[in-house]
């Protein structure tokens, strides 16, 4: 068994087995801030599925797309809050 | 010895991320959820990210792996307390088997401003 | 593949039925990526080969994914953010103008007699 | 300004390494660029300070790395075992630390470190709240915070 | 809404986001990235800034108004579309320079262009978040 | 020649900038052009009258085989000189009639417009100038009738021509177009010398209908009359010249010119006797009925054109010659009586009969023209109504079978025709005078002197036959294709047309003495109007009015998801039914890339993210798990060897969520959802949307395809566009031009954001 | 010339729009120097077009990549005759909107985004490659979304959410339709497309690509019945914006339908049989429609329908002679619809209403001006000789050939609801006496500055005269018509020019 062959059948399906949980957590909500929560783990978690695979192709550009992942999914949490915090409540 | 460093950072790192997950699932409310989740997760990351650093062993892949570590480990934090503060703001409640609530009514609604003690708070009252 | 990009019109074009404009604009966004990953899918996938000439070398001559549904996508996706944008805050507009966000309130225009 | 001048190596380091170019040139070409991009992003901040003791750095970021591996198995126990031993709350901690890139650094960690959450800082910067998962004495817990974190970044940064 | 945590990161995250954004920008000739995801990363930057500071902060920031940059973006493309008019070649075909620069690289018109889709991207989305912010 | 035809709209464009020059006494000067014209085409009497024929050619558009052909025949002869002749007397009358009228010199362009395209319709050889002709007429009409166009019957009347003449113009488009398919040229000329037989070909009847149409509308027959009474709202010179003399006997040009080229056909002659029989009845039937002046002379108007069209039809020698000269006759005293109407009018105020009597006493000249015009229109002799109607019982004696029949009708509406004549001719001047009528100043010069001219002449003709014999013989070799050797004569001798003549005489003038017009009488016919054409059209119009605003609401009825689902709905049968018709359904499995766990998975949850989308009530949710998807797509993307794209769309895909945040923050919650029914209509389509679209992507996917373009960046991405990541060196340089016009696409999106939300609403849209 | 110059239609716009934006405070300069640039890029128009005029068509290479790999601009006569028009409607226009389009609009970028979508027009005519036809059009939408909402009035947020939303659809079709395209050849340039698309095996397959870009092209063409956008939105801009866009934006998918049906694909049976029923049932739906609006507008929306009917019904009959009809209606059509919103929009200041039965009196207080809108009043009915009577006669002249009996009788009756509608119009506006007396506060015309009327006047004499000359000139007008037919019957020497046989 290969390095490869491992992180294909062993890493990547737990990691892709998070990601269902993360999404149960997502669809159960209740508020929305679980649902912010949980996609901000979604995105993190790809950032490690992203590894993971640039590993398994032998290519390392896709890290540079973990990355902008990693930057840009740290904004969207912040404008959630923005947003969550804003929002009067009676609505 | 490569490909076992890369297995053991990859696996626990991945299984952080999967009791992460299996704990976003179980905690029974939000700042629970935040707390366990968003640390183990970034942790996990960055593990998995440093067996890919292992794997490529190059210095534009390595010093490009820790600056996302660096950066996850930066905004990670910064991202859970700004959520948390939010929901707490927007009246998200605490679990019912939570022993304490310091934040319970330090925060002055209309002015989106927070507080350090009770007294002013009585004064404000009066 | 080609089922999902199937769910994706369907559900873009059901989201587009609804009455509500915040819908409607999901549902654009929907139809936008289905035909997204329509170019994508039809210019035939490659796993695991990005279409970057290695450093070592001149030209692609291994197998690799074909850059120009990439490149098509590319554009398509800045476009539509672009049109999304304008959009969203159309959207708004209408909403604080109209003070409905049901488009079935959004027939004045329409009406023989409006007096534009 | 010996600050800025080490925020400024270190962005022409951070760039090196982005590039993954280690010529001469290059560090000459991210110093540059990162003094203009300072020159840009400054300008509102005229109070800031820089670490300068690198040594304590280093054993600042172990220890952090220790604390934060001990409370992932911490909380990895708490999620694999049924049973839950839980006691959260959120505690009102008072500050030490005043400037705000301390305060920052101090919350950060504490967030970043499993079973504990920085939730807000009082407009006046004097507390704290922090959401923890075990508090099973209040004081304790207060006390391991302020001896252990705020102490440490105490000593990095005065 | 002010969290002092956020304006203390975002003050350094915003020049480590910039060169962030222009190294993609750099680099997207031969690996992936390019003018477009260096303008949006630059954006994200400053719009971070704005999330944690005040609109007047982050416009203080950047002196002009962001909406200016489109069209000296437009112009950058649009100079890297004549130039080769002016030489009796066809629109758009590039230009470059005889020896390559160091760090950068080969320079042509193809970068000129780049840089012209960067500055367009970042002042689009700027004026778009903060004229929403401003007539929220 | 071509300023000759053109010389009307010449000044009528003069007018336009000249106008208010014309307003005064210099009005008259504006005659000289009718007058001119008249002279220039009576040069060509002589010759024409001898039986020849000019061509006149100038250029126009031969790319369309469409230019400028004058030809002058007999028949067109005759309406120029009509044309020109009367126009000068309108021309001098108008100038009196309506002196000092705010508008005069619109009213004379119009008339100049009016005359040119008149000339233009009876010279054009080429049967799309003719049509082109024909259609300004029309038009110059629309604006002569509505003239006095602040009246709403006014208005209402021009319209109504404008409709019926333009429908009918647009039906001769039709047969013009069509003639020049079956022959090959739009040369009349041509058409007749080319020996292609029209009757034998398969469209032959249509031809005919559209002719028909054409001509009936224009010539006001039954049942596209109704609008030439109605015409009536215009001032009196416009009557005179378009509605007795010239346009309304357009059509009947049109069945002359036509009848060598399509006559003797049954389908021809029939319909041409049937409908001319009917109209000149019902019309004659209607003018003794009405107490207007100008009702009546409209009605008896049609009538008479109905008699020319029931004589053209008939397309006998006789009948075409009896046509021949009615076409004159017809038009000198009717243009007469108009005139004379007109000036009664004008000076007593009213043209009810019920209030016109013995104006004899103060417009004596005008008295004359009216006897002259009314006994011209009775065909006493020896008036030239006299040779006329002789000629009309000839040719209905003419013809074998039926004769009794058409002699019968003709008989009846003569008799009718010469009350109505006298009505209007001779009953305003005799009698004792009204009170009310006390005051009416004689008439001046111009006003009296044109209908007492035609009236003469009509006299002058009928006594001397023969100046016109050699000119009418024209005319009816024009009608019959081939020589004519007619002869004209006041007197044939004791016959049975004679004895007939008198009939009518008797009859008509007994009926004069009897029939009393008055409102209450009127009344009694117009209880019949329920049945008239003109209601009968104008309830079409209304049921047309009706559907349209039922199909236009149905059609735009404010709904969006309605537009959006007719028009899936469009697409979607589209691609049904080529699907299901045209495309070899077959799977190659083998081509079909097989998933991994992990896509399936990534698709799973884009799945239920979708899922999520669509069911969830909060918005925000909605926004979230548009993210979802979004990111999903960005992992899709990585998988398959994209990471230029998964940056991009991930990067798109946050600031999008980040857009409706902001944007969100104001909407209220989801409103009321649709019915269940409508859902799951909705859901349907949509399904079947997607299904057609999956299948057709799993085809395409089959076919093989050879990508040239993508193997020749892959070679020179790097030789010649010195980069490596292919994806950007063809966003940059391949296809740098797209990505030009992308970054313009955000650049216009920011402007319109920005305008937008910074601009505050103003209600007028032209000037804040 | 240099073939390279006939991108410089598209690259003027650009650089005048950039210029504009430069000028973003400005406004009094920013009328004048649109004005001048669109003076200037009519000039640069009419030199491209009396070159290919001349010589034929013409194709450059953009990035001098050579067909198919990179994007090929070709200018045939269709191409620069369109590219024409539209700076003529482009320069008048804007000279209109001088005067007729306030501060509150100016302000936000009204003449950038005007001359970005003039560029986007003349990019579409000009562009050889079907993907970058798709980025055109998406200039166009975005100019014309933005064009449509500037000022933000309720009636214009309420039509462009109609617009909006079914120009997006379109979008989305359309680029449906290029994937599938792409998937079966692997080729975007379109004289590279026409020779592949006929070696797919699977018929179809290519069948049901055409079925999109018909759909595609049909929404934005305003075909029946995917319309419902126009009548809902047209009249709720400014003047001078409802006039660009009837006279340009549905043109725009009519020439992409003429473009891609003889180029690319083949016109079978059927697909000749659908576009004349549904150029039948456009025809009479807009028709029918015009004849009960009584906003002028709204009126005007529905004749644009109904003439697209007329444009479609050219291109099902597909023939040389009547793609010839089709594109004279194309032309004449432009510059009339363009030149009739102007002319409501005259009315509108004049009267102070857009509504049939408040309007009135027009004639006796402006009776010159009266006889000037009577010019593309009477154009659009088709009155012979004005210019929309040539194209129709050839349009019937073809159904003859095509012994196409219905579609006969619809242009007909389509003709005949167009004259009523108009002449209802002339009757109710221009002759009524206006009962309505505005109130006071209306800025009405005789309150503009003399200047400002004259930029009010001018562009409808222009167009006016250019209508007129599209009437009396049939000669040129109907043998460019024919020559473009003639290219597009055959478009193998297009295909042999760009791909450089
Ligand atoms: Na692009
Ligand atoms: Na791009």
């Amino acid at each position: 068994m290969t390095l490869q062959d491992y992180l294909y059948y062993f890493i990547l399906p737990v990691l892709t087995l998070s990601v269902i949980l993360l999404f149960i957590r997502f669809v159960k909500g209740p508020s929305i801030s679980d649902r912010v929560v949980s996609l901000d783990l979604h995105i993190t978690t790809g950032i490690g599925i992203i590894s993971i695979y640039s590993i398994i192709n032998d290519q390392p550009t896709f890290l540079d797309i973990a990355m902008i992942l990693a930057l840009i999914a740290f904004l969207g949490t912040i404008a959630f809050s923005y947003y969550i915090e804003k929002k009067e409540k009676n609505e | 010895m490569n490909d076992i460093i890369i297995i053991v950072l990859s696996t626990l790192g991945t299984l952080l991320i999967f009791l992460a997950a299996v704990g976003i699932v179980k905690m029974p409310d939000l700042y629970l959820r935040i707390s366990v989740t968003t640390k183990a997760v970034t942790l996990g990351v960055g593990l998995i990210l440093a067996s890919s650093a292992v794997y490529f062993n190059e210095a534009g892949v390595v010093s490009r792996v820790i600056a996302i570590i660096l950066f996850i480990f930066l905004t990670a934090p910064i991202g859970a307390h700004m959520i948390g503060r939010a929901s707490y703001f927007r009246g998200i409640g605490l679990w019912k088997k939570s022993v304490i609530d310091d934040l319970k009514g330090m925060y002055e609604k209309s002015t989106h401003t927070l507080k350090s003690d009770d007294k002013e708070d009585e004064i404000f009252d009066q | 593949m080609a089922i999902m990009i199937g769910v994706l019109y369907a559900a873009g074009i059901y989201m587009i039925l609804r009455r509500s404009m915040v819908k409607l604009i999901i549902g654009l966004t929907f139809l936008g990526n289905g035909a997204n990953l329509l170019i994508f899918l039809l210019g035939r996938i490659t796993k695991g080969k990005p279409p970057i000439i290695p450093s070592d070398a001149s030209l692609l001559s291994d197998v690799y994914a074909d850059p120009v549904p990439q490149a098509l996508i590319l554009t398509a996706i800045v476009i539509s953010f672009g049109l999304q944008a304008f959009a969203i805050i159309l959207v708004k507009k209408a909403y604080e103008v109209v003070k409905t966000d049901d488009m079935d309130q959004m027939n004045n225009t329409d009406r023989d007699d409006h007096e534009g | 300004m010996k600050g800025k001048f080490l925020m400024n190596l270190l962005l022409t380091f951070i760039w090196v390494a982005l590039t993954g170019a280690f010529a001469l040139i290059n560090y000459v070409f991210g110093f540059v660029l990162s003094f203009l991009i300072m020159w840009i992003s400054d300008r509102n901040n005229q109070k800031t300070k820089y670490y300068s003791i690198v040594p304590q750095l280093i054993s600042f970021i172990f220890f952090f790395i220790y604390e934060l591996f001990k409370a992932n198995l911490q909380v990895a126990w708490e999620v694999i075992t049924p049973k839950n031993k839980m006691k959260p709350g959120i505690v009102k901690v008072p500050l030490t630390v005043t400037s705000d890139f301390e305060i920052t650094l101090l919350a950060n960690l504490i967030t970043l470190t499993p079973g504990t959450l920085s939730l807000d800082i009082s407009g006046d910067k004097k507390v704290l709240y922090v959401h923890a998962m075990y508090i099973h004495d209040r004081d304790a817990f207060i006390e391991g915070i302020k001896n252990g974190f705020e102490k440490r970044i105490l000593d990095l940064t005065r | 809404m002010k969290s002092i945590i956020l304006k203390t990161g975002s003050d350094y995250l915003l020049p480590l986001l910039i060169m962030f954004s222009i190294f993609i920008l750099l680099r997207g000739h031969y690996l992936p990235g390019g003018g477009f995801v260096g303008g949006l990363i630059a954006s994200i930057a400053f719009v971070l800034h704005f999330f944690a500071n005040s609109l007047e902060n982050t416009k203080n920031i950047i002196r002009i108004h962001p909406g200016l940059l489109i069209p000296v973006g437009l112009v950058f493309a649009l100079f890297s579309a004549i130039i080769p008019l002016f030489l009796d070649q066809a629109v758009m075909t590039a230009q470059w320079m005889h020896e390559p620069l160091p760090v950068i690289g080969m320079v042509g018109t193809a970068l000129l262009f780049d840089i012209g889709v960067y500055l367009v991207v970042l002042g689009v989305t700027l004026t778009i978040i903060f004229t929403i912010s401003e007539t929220m | 020649m071509l300023i000759a035809v053109l010389s009307g709209f010449i000044l009528a464009f003069i007018m336009a900038f000249t106008g208010r020059w014309f307003k005064g006494k210099l009005s008259l000067l504006l005659s000289s052009v009718p007058v001119l014209l008249f002279l220039y085409f009576l040069q060509y009497s002589s010759t024409v009258a001898q039986g020849e024929t000019l061509l006149f050619s100038y250029t126009w558009v031969p790319s369309m085989d469409i230019d400028f052909v004058f030809y002058l025949d007999g028949l067109s002869l005759l309406f120029s000189l009509l044309i020109t002749g009367i126009g000068s007397l309108v021309f001098i009358y108008t100038a009196a009639y309506m002196k000092n009228h705010e508008y005069l010199d619109r009213f004379f362009a119009y008339l100049g417009m009016f005359m040119a395209s008149m000339l233009g319709v009876v010279l054009s050889d080429n049967v799309v100038t003719l049509f082109i002709f024909w259609e300004l007429t029309s038009i110059s009409s629309f604006f002569l009738i509505g003239f006095k166009n602040e009246s709403a019957e006014s208005r209402k009347s021009a319209l109504q021509a404008l409709v019926i003449t333009g429908l009918g113009g647009l039906f001769l488009l039709g047969a013009a177009a069509l003639l020049g398919q079956i022959t090959q040229s739009y040369s009349i000329q041509e058409m007749l010398q080319s020996g292609i037989s029209i009757e034998s070909s398969p469209l032959y009847g249509i031809v005919l209908l559209l002719i028909f149409v054409a001509a009936f509308t224009k010539s006001a027959q039954f049942p596209f009359h109704f609008w030439l009474p109605g015409a009536m709202t215009a001032p009196t010179p416009v009557s005179t010249y378009l509605h007795s003399a010239t346009m309304v006997k357009a059509g009947i040009y049109l069945l002359a010119r036509m009848s060598p080229l399509l006559g003797g056909q049954p389908a021809w002659s029939l319909t041409l006797m049937i409908f001319g029989g009917i109209t000149m009845l019902y019309a004659a039937f209607h003018a003794i009925y009405r107490t207007d002046l100008k009702a009546i002379l409209a009605y008896s108007t049609v009538s008479a054109l109905g008699i020319l069209v029931f004589l053209i039809g008939m397309g006998t020698e006789k009948s075409l010659l009896a046509a021949s000269l009615f076409i004159l006759v017809h038009a000198l005293y009717k243009a007469s009586l108009f005139l004379v109407a007109g000036t009664i009018d004008h000076e007593a105020g009213t043209r009810n009969l019920d209030q016109l009597g013995g104006l004899r006493k103060v417009l004596m000249p005008l008295a004359i023209a009216g006897l002259l015009a009314a006994i011209s229109n009775a065909g006493i002799p020896p008036t030239i109504g006299f040779v006329g109607k002789d000629l009309i019982y000839e040719a209905t004696l003419g013809t074998d079978s039926t004769l009794w029949l058409f002699t019968l009708v003709a008989l009846i509406t003569n008799i009718l025709l010469l009350a109505a004549g006298f009505l209007a001719g001779i009953k305003p001047f005799t009698g004792p005078m009204p009170d009310a009528l006390k005051d009416t100043h004689a008439a001046p010069v111009l006003m009296w002197l044109p209908p007492l001219l035609l009236a003469v002449l009509g006299l002058a003709l009928g006594l001397y036959p023969a100046m016109i014999e050699g000119f009418t013989r024209a005319v009816h070799s024009s009608l019959l294709g081939s020589t004519s050797t007619a002869h004209l004569a006041l007197w044939h001798g004791f016959n049975l047309v004679l004895l007939l003549s008198l009939v009518t005489l008797a009859l008509g003038v007994t009926l004069y003495m009897v029939i009393r017009p008055s409102a209450e009488r009127l009344a009694k016919v117009e209880r019949f109007e329920k049945f008239s054409p003109k209601f009968i059209l104008n309830g079409l119009g209304a049921a047309g009015t009706f559907f349209a605003r039922a199909i236009t609401s149905l059609l735009q009825n404010g709904y969006l998801r309605y537009y959006v689902f007719t028009i899936i709905s469009f697409l979607t049968l589209l691609m049904a039914y080529k699907i299901i018709s045209g495309v070899n359904l077959y799977i190659d499995y083998s081509r079909l890339s097989i998933l991994s766990a992990k896509e399936i998975i990534i698709f799973s949850i884009m799945l239920a993210s979708i899922l999520f989308a669509i069911f969830t009530n909060s918005r925000l949710a909605a926004v979230a798990s548009m993210g979802i998807m979004g990111y999903s797509i960005c992992l899709l993307f990585v998988f398959f060897s994209a990471p230029d794209l998964a940056m991009t769309q991930f990067a798109i895909d946050t600031l999008t969520v980040i857009l409706f945040v902001l944007v969100l923050y104001h909407l209220p919650k989801y409103l009321v959802l649709s019915e269940t029914g409508i859902r799951l209509r909705d859901a349907a389509l949509s399904i079947t949307f997607g299904l057609f679209m999956t299948i057709t992507i799993i085809e395409v996917l089959n076919e093989p395809v050879d990508k040239i373009t993508s193997a020749y960046y892959a070679e020179n991405a790097y030789k010649l566009a010195k980069g490596k990541n292919i994806v950007n060196v063809i966003l940059v340089d391949f296809r740098g031009i797209d990505t030009m016009i992308e970054i313009t696409v955000l650049a216009i999106s920011a402007v319109g954001v920005f305008g937008l939300l910074k601009s505050k609403v103003n209600e007028n849209p032209l000037k804040e | 010339m240099k073939d390279n110059l006939i991108i410089l239609p598209v690259l003027f716009q650009l650089f005048s729009a950039v210029v504009l934006l430069f000028m973003w405070n400005s406004t009094p300069r920013q009328k004048i120097t649109s004005v001048l640039l669109s003076l200037v890029s009519l000039a640069i128009s009419a030199y491209i077009f009396a070159n290919v005029y001349q010589t034929g068509i013409i194709s450059t290479q953009a990035g001098s990549w050579k067909a198919p790999f990179g994007i090929t601009f070709v200018a045939d006569l269709f191409s620069s005759t369109m590219v024409l028009i539209s700076s003529v409607a482009g320069l008048a226009v804007s000279v209109f909107s001088t005067a007729t389009i306030g501060k509150n609009r100016l302000r936000f970028g009204y003449f950038p985004v005007l001359h970005f979508l003039i560029m986007g027009l003349n990019g579409a005519f000009l562009t050889g490659d079907i993907f970058n036809l798709y980025v055109w059009f998406e200039i166009i939408i975005i100019a014309s979304f933005v064009l449509i909402t500037i000022g933000g009035e309720k009636d214009q947020l309420e039509g462009a959410m109609k617009y909006v939303t079914m120009n997006l659809l379109a979008s989305s079709i359309f680029l449906t339709a290029i994937a599938m395209l792409y998937g079966l050849t692997g080729s975007l340039n379109m004289a590279d497309l026409s020779l592949r698309v006929a070696e797919v095996q699977n018929r179809g397959l290519v069948n049901v690509t055409a079925m999109l870009f018909f759909v595609g092209f049909g929404i934005k063409s305003a075909i029946f019945p995917l319309y419902f956008w126009l009548p809902a939105s047209y009249h709720t801009p400014p003047f001078a914006v409802s006039a660009i866009f009837g006279g340009l934006l549905t043109k725009v998918g009519v020439y992409a339908m003429l473009r891609i049906f003889t180029l690319v694909f083949e016109m079978d049976a059927f697909l000749s049989n659908l576009i004349l029923v549904i150029a039948i049932l456009t025809m009479l739906t807009g028709g029918l429609g015009a004849l009960i609006q009584n906003n002028i507008r709204r009126m005007l929306a529905y004749l644009i329908i109904c003439h697209i009917g007329f444009m479609i019904a050219g291109l099902g009959m597909s023939t040389t002679l009547s793609f010839s009809g089709a594109l004279y209606y194309l032309i004449h059509d432009i510059v009339v619809k363009t030149n009739i919103f102007l002319v409501a929009g005259l009315i509108f200041a004049i009267c102070g209403t857009e509504n049939l039965k408040m309007a009135g009196g027009l004639y006796a207080s402006h009776p010159k001006l009266s006889l000037l809108m009577a010019i593309p009043l009477f154009s659009l009915a088709g009155i012979p000789p004005l210019s929309g009577f040539w194209p129709k006669l050839t349009l019937i002249k073809a159904s003859f050939v095509q012994e196409d009996y219905v579609v006969f009788t619809f242009i007909l009756l389509a003709s005949f609801v167009t004259l009523f509608v108009l002449a209802r119009l002339w009757a109710e506006v221009f002759w009524k006496k206006r009962e309505h007396i505005s109130n006071d506060d209306f800025f009405c015309f005789n309150d503009y500055l003399p200047k400002e009327k004259a930029a009010m006047v001018f562009p409808v004499i222009f167009l006016a005269a250019i209508s007129l000359f599209l009437g009396l000139g049939a000669e040129f007008i109907n043998n460019i018509a024919w020559q473009i037919a003639s290219e597009l019957s055959d478009p193998s020497k297009y295909i042999d020019i760009v791909l450089g046989n």
